[in-house]
């Protein structure tokens, strides 16, 4: 797909290492233990759907991958294309080419949504250029010189993707990405999301509307209580009734 | 937070509370401070920081302008002894009326704004009351000297009972001079029943209320509240406490002057209930302890009384731990304060007594 | 007998309470020197000071009634509420049987009403208001310091002679009692004197930036600007005044003049050049010629390497005179203590022939007019004495300013 | 008419004082969301970089003051003075000026370790939290100076061509008895270099932005690759430099002491608060307008009419443009409102 | 059968800076029944309902709640007559526990706006307390009571929004994307539970992008677009609507 062609990487990870890896993630919030022992691995351009009931840790999962300062990470390693993350923090991360959408949206607050844009390209590596955000999502370039914050929800979620796709990416984290959006603009973010795994951009996805994330995804991974209790391809799920019903009540 | 409180543990914390205060004069012999005017001081600045933790504390309003209060209950104080009568009693009834009528006045206009507005709205307020004491209103302040209880005043109330003339006017409450331990005594007493009016006011459904507005205003007016007239009311409560202080200081030592106005004394407060810990029922108190502690008692110690106190230890390691210690004894006792404001905020957030409170958890967790 | 910290064992604590910090901290940390001195020299220590040339003393430099002398401090900010809290702890904690220090006004007469609560001699160290001994005068204070009325009656013809009787005055006064009471001893001495006063204008203590009062003065007609401010605040009002050059104005034809009543060297110091030419008067100078001021003059130079100022002297003299009362009074009961000050004639303290006058605990002795030194021969040689006005033009009836002094017995502290 | 103009100058220049004081303090307060009570401090080590290049310029040899016999008294003798003769003086002279450079390093050094040891513990903390832990530093850092300086204020002299004052009459060609010290010109245009600077350093660069946004939202930047710990240093630092130099350039005017830095803190929060909190040009515009209306309460036609009004000026307009204006003059919704 | 109208929004119109939020909105909500507003994001769904509850004041037009104009009234008196609300981004007292954060509306219903209750012991007063333990247990939080609300995750912030609606006893709940965020088991809790209240007699109107909640829920179906409504019916015939689907819903449906 053109339209996403220097998403590509560029060079290909070394094949023993797997591409990104969580080896016995611990972590926590203060004292309250949440993410107890998470290990798994992806290949790269593999997208990877995280699901499991509210309160499961999946948005701690991510935000632990991405090394924010909480939950605070105790033990275990992580890594990304030869990189430790675990070493680093989430400036390093992010310089490493790994991007989280957080559920929240977080727009910066007293930003126009231009600004918001540019914030992303401050930083190297960029990605994609601001003209071309515009060019994918019209309604952001009418909205250009608005603060970004008195935008409707929907809006706003389309800035945070955007945001994120001003960064060269190599880790994409899509924490709920779908939330709190009509449907037209679901289908709408889904493309997108089916276009950023055509164009090979490891993901990893949280989301509620688990069937449309399963038929998006390669592979699943449920969490609950902080752990991992399932593992497979996207396809076994959707076939697997009782463990549907189980974990994801559809 | 902790679970709700059955109310009988609120008369039992008051009496044992009671009991920690009206025995100071005896366990803080160690610490040189059981003389009265340092207990006095205790007594009164803890009446102050508890009301203002009724505001700052539940609301989380930070006004910065509370000394004005205090200075007004002082000023009405003094005046009560000059035209009422040397009895405390229609003092301490005037001096926290008026400080509730100012704070009706300033707290209706300053709660229009929230947050640093509000704070520098109340601030300004009682920089002017300040300033004004301080210059053109000296016929009622007497200025920069303090307003002073004179022996020729007319004391109405004293005098359809008799004569006016004492040879020194002094505070009295029914023929007993308020002067040393009776002092204190006054002092303690109103400090209790303060402290259970606040307890009371903290659990009750208002206290909660306003820690609801404390947490989320827009929340408290989509669930049917009308926020204003609650924090008003706060404003007024720990405005009195501030007033009633302001009385006692003038029971006490009966000169008002406009310096208790000032915004460091302001700031005083605030401090007093950061460092002993906002929101909690004894860190105002524990705050306002250690503060007018470090005030009275270090800023007096000499070099002499350092060498006298490690006068144990071999004398060249008395003389280096004798330098070392000067600089933050007598006039460096700011220094003191100062390194332990940064000490507390840093390693025990949420004031004193959330740190012991931390720290006991700590052993206790250890042991098991 | 049974009076408040009567001293028990072989000591006897004074409380030494005195600006350390606020616009007069300079003042204040001389006056901790000469108290420091005094101490000693009361102890029989050091060269003994004043008490070789103090008639008629009782002094045996062996303490006070036998007893050696301790001190305490304290820091009153030069803010009454704070002296106040001071000399209560020093009193009730320290037990201290006399309160001395403060380099203000309204300092001195909030601790002077305190010590006579608390029954304790307050013996007033710089404090130059007239209702110190005047409204506000009480039984247990006693100043040695001269006040603002003697200030205005000795400067009054110097000025008029110095600067002609056609003079315009324009008056800048610290806002509180001591500002007060010498702007108007000030304004009725000049304009006795055929100047009119074109305006006053009161100014905080510790203002720190005079310039929006400066201002308005260059264009108010005014040919002589009177500072009545002391210390920290004469030193930066004075200092402005001449940045705005003040002093190189021509106005109604005659040269721009400023006048500093009541002046100290440790000002002119602070202000150093800006002073020269400038008159004020004093209560007292290190280069007075006889032998009280030399023989302080120079035991506190050899102890401190320079020159006391008059708020080392008069608080150095205060402590002197509290402890020959004592010995004169056999007692330290302080009704027995305040009878044997009350009338006491002396000298040889620095002034010459001094009295301290019953009916109001005033000091009655010559009144300098100094004036700033054009050509100093030393680093210390500020201020030269332009005139001694002698003792008898500076008396006066003491019913003019009022006020009453109270009982000798009080219930104080011991009750 | 020359009163007037005389009192707008007067306005001007307290005006640029405390614009410049509130500048800074914005940089800090509502840019990176602290409220820095050690702001006034940071005023006050400028003043003493001054005093303390003053004193290490008049490093002086004890010499015995013969004029002094009754004891022995020394006049000490700058070693500028007696190796370099004119040019000694004239370097001591100079000492304002030369201390401004020196200000410079220094204010940035101690702005950048203040926030490195301190301040950025603080960014998530409560107001509360950060008004006492550096209301604890100002105290600490004042008592540090007056330990080392001593409690009363210590002279410090413009250089002598500067001492006097200006002639603004003739310079207008007005035939008014206008005339304003120097230095207080002086004061006035450098507050107007300074504020300039500052806000095109902030306003011309993305770096605003990219601070503004790191205020409101550290996480999401850092998420995206920024180091935003770096430039609040930076930030720091820089507001540190502006409040030195005010305090640097004040020193001409009044002697610095210990404490003159709690005395302008109140007032600077103040003018920051009614220019609207976060805002750098409702910070300078309220610092103008309120040592404007300062300089005119003082006249004294304006006192007669309103006893005490010079007192109290800036608190009431404070509060008249509080209640008129929510969030003072050009403040952003939802900053520091809670 | 005469249908009781309980809320009115009568010719509503609102702009933000040129942009044109709500125009000529006129809709009326029938007692007991469940509204459902749907629409495109930006639609201005939300800023209807802020008009509603006295947030936003209408440039235009009128709210009327049983029989009284509301417009310009205070949201604590809007509140006061019975109309709750939960938001799009939950507001909750994040300092308090959930038990109290459910008090304090129960207070406030039954004390009114003000009232200084200082002399009541809040452990004694059982009637609140129990009623809010009652109603925590309908959310499923009882268990977690104790805990400060921030501690808690999205969707349970949201559930416990809903108790502090529901424990006030509304005569209208206006609910802005109840279900948001909330994993599918939840999500059919929630409706389960608001279909009991339905059942108690309880009107609604609710804010959903999850289709599914829609159609469970709704008895009627309001279609928001740039401000306008752009259709209005049953939601099987909203639904088959080719305006909404075009606007709104989507080809996948
Ligand atoms: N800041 C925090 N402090 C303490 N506990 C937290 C915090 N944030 C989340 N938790 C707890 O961690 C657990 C996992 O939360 P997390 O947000 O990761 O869940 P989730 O799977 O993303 O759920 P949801 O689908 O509701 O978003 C929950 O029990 C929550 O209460
Ligand atoms: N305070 C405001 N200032 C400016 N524009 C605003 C403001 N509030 C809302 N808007 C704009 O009004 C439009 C409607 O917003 P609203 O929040 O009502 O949408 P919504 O229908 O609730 O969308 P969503 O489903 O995404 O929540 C949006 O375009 C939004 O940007
Ligand atoms: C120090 C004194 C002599 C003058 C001082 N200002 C006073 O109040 O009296
Ligand atoms: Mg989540
Ligand atoms: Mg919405």
């Amino acid at each position: 797909m053109a339209a996403v062609d220097t998403l590509a990487r560029t060079a290909p990870a070394p094949s023993a290492e797997p591409f990104f890896a969580c080896r016995d993630v611990h972590a926590y919030y203060g004292e309250s233990y949440i993410v107890q022992g998470i290990s798994f691995e992806m290949k790269e351009g593999e997208v990877v759907a995280l699901l499991g009931r509210n309160g499961a840790g999946k948005t701690s999962t991510l935000r632990t991958i991405a090394r924010t300062d909480s939950p605070q990470m105790r033990k275990g390693e992580i890594w990304l294309g030869g990189h430790p993350l675990h070493k680093t923090n989430s400036v390093g991360a992010a310089k490493l080419g790994l991007q989280l959408v957080p559920e929240d949206r977080r727009i910066i607050p007293g930003l126009t949504v231009e600004e918001n844009l540019k914030l992303a390209q401050i930083a190297e590596p960029k990605g994609w250029e601001i003209e071309r955000v515009y060019e994918r999502f019209p309604r952001l370039a009418e909205r250009r010189r608005q603060e970004a914050v008195t935008m409707s929800g929907g809006e706003q979620q389309m800035l945070a993707v955007a945001r994120a796709l001003c960064r060269e990416l190599k880790l994409l984290l899509l924490d709920e990405p779908y939330e709190g959006l009509a449907p037209v603009i679901v289908q709408e973010i889904e493309r997108i999301v089916a276009e950023i795994k055509e164009a090979g951009i490891t993901t990893i996805m949280v989301e509620q509307n688990a069937i449309a994330a399963l038929h998006l995804a390669d592979r699943a991974i449920i969490m609950d209580m902080g752990e991992i209790v399932y593992t497979g391809t996207a396809k076994d799920v959707l076939a697997d009734k009782a463990l549907r019903e189980e974990y994801l009540a559809v | 937070m902790a679970p709700l409180w059955p109310p009988r543990r609120d008369i039992l914390m008051t009496v044992i509370f009671g009991i920690v205060v009206f025995t100071m004069p005896i366990w803080l012999q160690p610490f040189g401070a059981a003389y009265p005017d340092l207990m006095q001081r205790f007594a009164i600045y803890g009446i102050f920081a508890i009301g203002f933790n009724i505001l700052f504390g539940l609301t989380g309003y930070l006004s910065f302008g509370h000394a004005a209060f205090l200075g007004v209950g002082s000023y009405t104080a003094v005046w009560s002894f000059k035209l009422l009568s040397l009895n405390i009693i229609p003092a301490i009834i005037c001096s926290t009326l008026m400080a509730g009528v100012f704070a009706v006045v300033i707290g209706y206009v300053s709660l229009r704004r929230s947050g640093i507005y509000f704070s520098i709205l109340t601030l300004a307020f009682a920089q002017m009351c300040y300033n004004l004491a301080y210059s053109v209103l000296t016929p009622i302040t007497n200025g920069e000297t303090g307003l002073r209880v004179l022996r020729d005043d007319p004391r109405i109330i004293d005098a359809m009972f008799g004569s006016t003339t004492v040879a020194v006017p002094r505070a009295e409450i029914f023929g007993i001079a308020i002067t040393g331990m009776t002092g204190f005594w006054a002092c303690a007493v109103c400090l209790m029943i303060a402290f259970y009016v606040a307890l009371r006011i903290t659990r009750s459904p208002f206290g909660m209320m306003l820690r609801g507005i404390k947490s989320n205003q827009t929340r408290m007016s989509y669930v049917g509240v009308n926020t204003r007239p609650y924090t008003l009311v706060a404003f007024i409560i720990s405005g009195m406490y501030a007033g009633l202080a302001g009385g006692l200081l003038a029971i006490v030592d009966p000169l008002a002057g406009a310096e208790r106005m000032q915004w460091t004394a302001s700031g005083e407060v605030v401090l007093m209930t950061i460092l002993g810990g906002a929101g909690t029922l004894l860190g105002p108190f524990v705050g306002a302890v250690i503060i007018k502690y470090f005030e009275n008692i270090f800023s007096s110690l000499g070099d002499a009384t350092l060498a006298d106190a490690f006068s144990f230890l071999p004398p060249s390691v008395e003389h280096v731990v004798v330098t070392i210690v000067s600089p933050f004894v007598g006039e460096g006792w700011h220094l003191t304060l100062g390194v332990l404001f940064m000490i507390v905020v840093i390693f025990l957030p949420g004031g004193l007594v959330e740190g012991f409170r931390r720290i006991g958890r700590l052993f206790r967790s250890k042991e098991r | 007998a049974d009076f408040c910290n009567n001293p028990a064992g072989s000591t006897v604590t004074l409380g030494f309470n005195v600006p350390q910090t606020g616009p007069y901290a300079d003042e204040g940390k001389d006056e901790l020197r000469a108290f420091e001195l005094a101490v000693k020299h009361l102890n029989g220590e050091g060269d003994g000071g004043m008490l070789s040339t103090f008639k008629p003393s009782n002094l045996k430099g062996n303490g006070i009634l036998g007893r050696k002398v301790e001190f305490v401090t304290g820091d009153t900010q030069t803010k009454s509420d704070a002296a106040r809290a001071t000399a209560r702890r020093m009193i009730e904690k320290d037990g201290v049987i006399m309160v001395s220090g403060g380099s203000s006004s309204g300092v001195a007469v909030a601790v002077q009403s305190l010590c006579q609560e608390m029954g304790v001699l307050f013996m007033a160290g710089l404090t130059h208001s007239n209702d110190t001994t005047g409204k506000d005068k009480r039984r247990y204070g006693f100043r040695h310091f001269f006040n603002a009325y003697q200030s205005g009656v000795a400067l009054g013809s110097v000025l008029a002679e110095a600067y002609g009787k056609e003079r315009r005055a324009y008056h800048l006064t610290a806002d509180y009692t001591w500002g007060w009471t010498q702007e108007e001893s000030i304004k009725n001495a000049t304009e006795a004197q055929g100047w009119e006063t074109v305006q006053t204008v009161r100014t905080p203590l510790g203002a720190g930036d005079f310039s929006q009062y400066l201002t308005p003065v260059l264009n108010s007609g005014a040919d002589v600007l009177i500072l009545n401010h002391y210390g920290g605040d004469m030193v930066n009002s004075l200092t402005q005044a001449v940045q705005f050059g003040m002093r190189d104005k021509q106005v109604n034809g005659k040269q721009f003049e400023i006048v500093v009543p009541l002046y100290s060297e440790l000002m002119a110091e602070g202000a150093g050049e800006n002073v020269k030419g400038i008159f004020g008067t004093s209560n007292w100078s290190w280069q007075l010629d006889n032998d009280g001021t030399k023989a302080f003059a120079k035991s506190f130079g050899q102890v401190y390497g320079r020159p006391p100022s008059q708020a080392a002297h008069t608080c150095y003299v205060q402590t002197l005179l509290y402890a020959n009362a004592v010995e004169t009074a056999g007692t330290f009961a302080p009704p027995e203590v305040i009878k044997a000050l009350e009338g006491f004639e002396f000298d040889g303290m620095g002034n010459g022939p001094t009295l301290y006058r019953d009916t109001d605990h005033q000091c009655f002795k010559d009144v300098l007019v100094v004036q700033g030194n054009e050509k100093p021969t030393s680093q210390f040689d500020l201020l030269k004495v332009y005139k001694i006005v002698p003792r008898s033009e500076v008396t006066y009836d003491p019913s003019i300013f009022g006020g009453e002094l109270g009982p000798y017995d009080v219930a104080g502290c011991a009750a | 008419m020359d009163a007037i103009l005389l009192q707008i100058l007067n306005g001007l220049d307290k005006g640029g004082a405390y614009a410049l004081i509130a500048l800074g303090l914005t940089l800090t307060f509502g840019t990176l969301g602290v409220v820095n009570f050690a702001h006034g401090a940071l005023f006050m080590l400028g003043a003493f970089c001054v005093v303390g290049i003053q004193q290490v310029l008049t490093i002086s040899e004890r010499v015995r003051d013969p004029s002094i016999t009754f004891f022995e008294a020394y006049i000490e003798q700058p070693y500028l003075v007696s190796w370099f003769g004119d040019t000694g003086a004239a370097i001591i002279d100079w000492v304002i000026p030369i201390s401004l450079l020196a200000a410079i390093p220094i204010m940035l050094l101690v702005g950048i370790l203040m926030e490195r040891g301190l301040i950025r513990f603080f960014y998530k903390r409560p107001h509360a939290e950060q008004i006492l832990v550096t209301f604890g530093l100002a105290i600490v850092l004042a008592e540090i100076v007056k330990a080392w300086f001593g409690a009363n204020p210590i002279p410090v002299q413009p250089p002598e061509i500067v001492r006097g004052s200006a002639d603004i009459g003739a310079w207008l060609g007005i035939d008014a008895n206008l005339s304003y010290p120097w230095w207080r010109l002086i004061y006035l245009v450098s507050s107007f270099v300074i504020i300039g600077g500052v806000f095109a350093f902030l306003n011309l660069t993305t770096y605003g932005m990219v601070v503004r946004a790191g205020m409101a939202d550290r996480e999401t930047v850092q998420l995206l690759g920024i180091d935003i710990q770096r430039r609040f240093t930076v930030v720091f630092g820089l507001a540190a430099v502006v409040a030195g130099l005010a305090g640097a350039l004040y020193t001409g005017i009044q002697p610095p002491n210990y404490n003159i830095g709690m005395e302008f803190l109140v007032l600077s929060f103040v003018v920051v608060v009614v220019g609207g909190m976060g805002s750098l040009p409702g910070a300078v515009a309220a610092g103008f307008l309120l040592g404007m209306l300062q300089s005119f309460a003082s006249l004294n036609e304006v006192k007669s009419l309103l006893p005490g009004i010079d007192q109290v000026v800036i608190y009431l307009v404070a509060v008249i443009v509080l209640l008129t204006r929510p969030r003072g003059l050009l403040g952003r919704k939802g900053v520091m409102e809670a | 059968m005469i249908e009781n109208k309980v809320l009115h929004v009568a010719d509503v119109q609102k702009n933000f800076a040129g942009l044109r939020a709500l125009s000529d909105i006129d809709l009326t909500i029938t007692e007991g029944k469940t509204h459902a507003i749907i629409g495109p994001n930006g639609a201005g769904k939300s800023t209807l309902l802020n008009v509603v509850v006295g947030r936003i004041i209408p440039d235009e037009g009128a709210v009327v709640f049983d029989g009284t104009v509301i417009t310009g009234k205070k949201p604590y008196e809007i509140n006061q007559l019975g109309i709750a609300r939960v938001f799009q981004t939950p507001e909750i007292f994040n300092d308090l526990t959930l038990l109290q954060n459910v008090m304090v509306p129960a207070y406030a219903k039954r004390d009114g706006p003000l009232r200084l209750n200082v002399l009541t012991a809040l452990d004694s007063d059982t009637d609140i307390r129990l009623a809010a333990e009652e109603i925590l247990e309908d959310v499923g939080l009882a268990d977690k009571r104790h805990a400060d609300a921030s501690a808690m995750s999205r969707g349970d912030k949201r559930r416990l929004e809903l108790a502090m609606c529901l424990v006030q006893r509304p005569k209208l709940l206006l609910l802005d994307e109840p279900t948001a965020g909330m994993s599918r088991l939840d999500t059919n809790r929630t409706i389960d539970l608001l279909k009991k209240i339905k059942a108690g007699g309880m009107t609604k109107v609710i804010i959903e992008h999850d289709m599914h909640v829609v159609f469970s829920l709704a008895d009627m179906v309001t279609v928001l677009a740039g401000g306008r409504i752009i259709a209005q019916g049953t939601p099987e015939e909203v639904r088959r609507d080719p305006k909404v689907q075009e606007a709104y819903l989507g080809g996948a449906h």
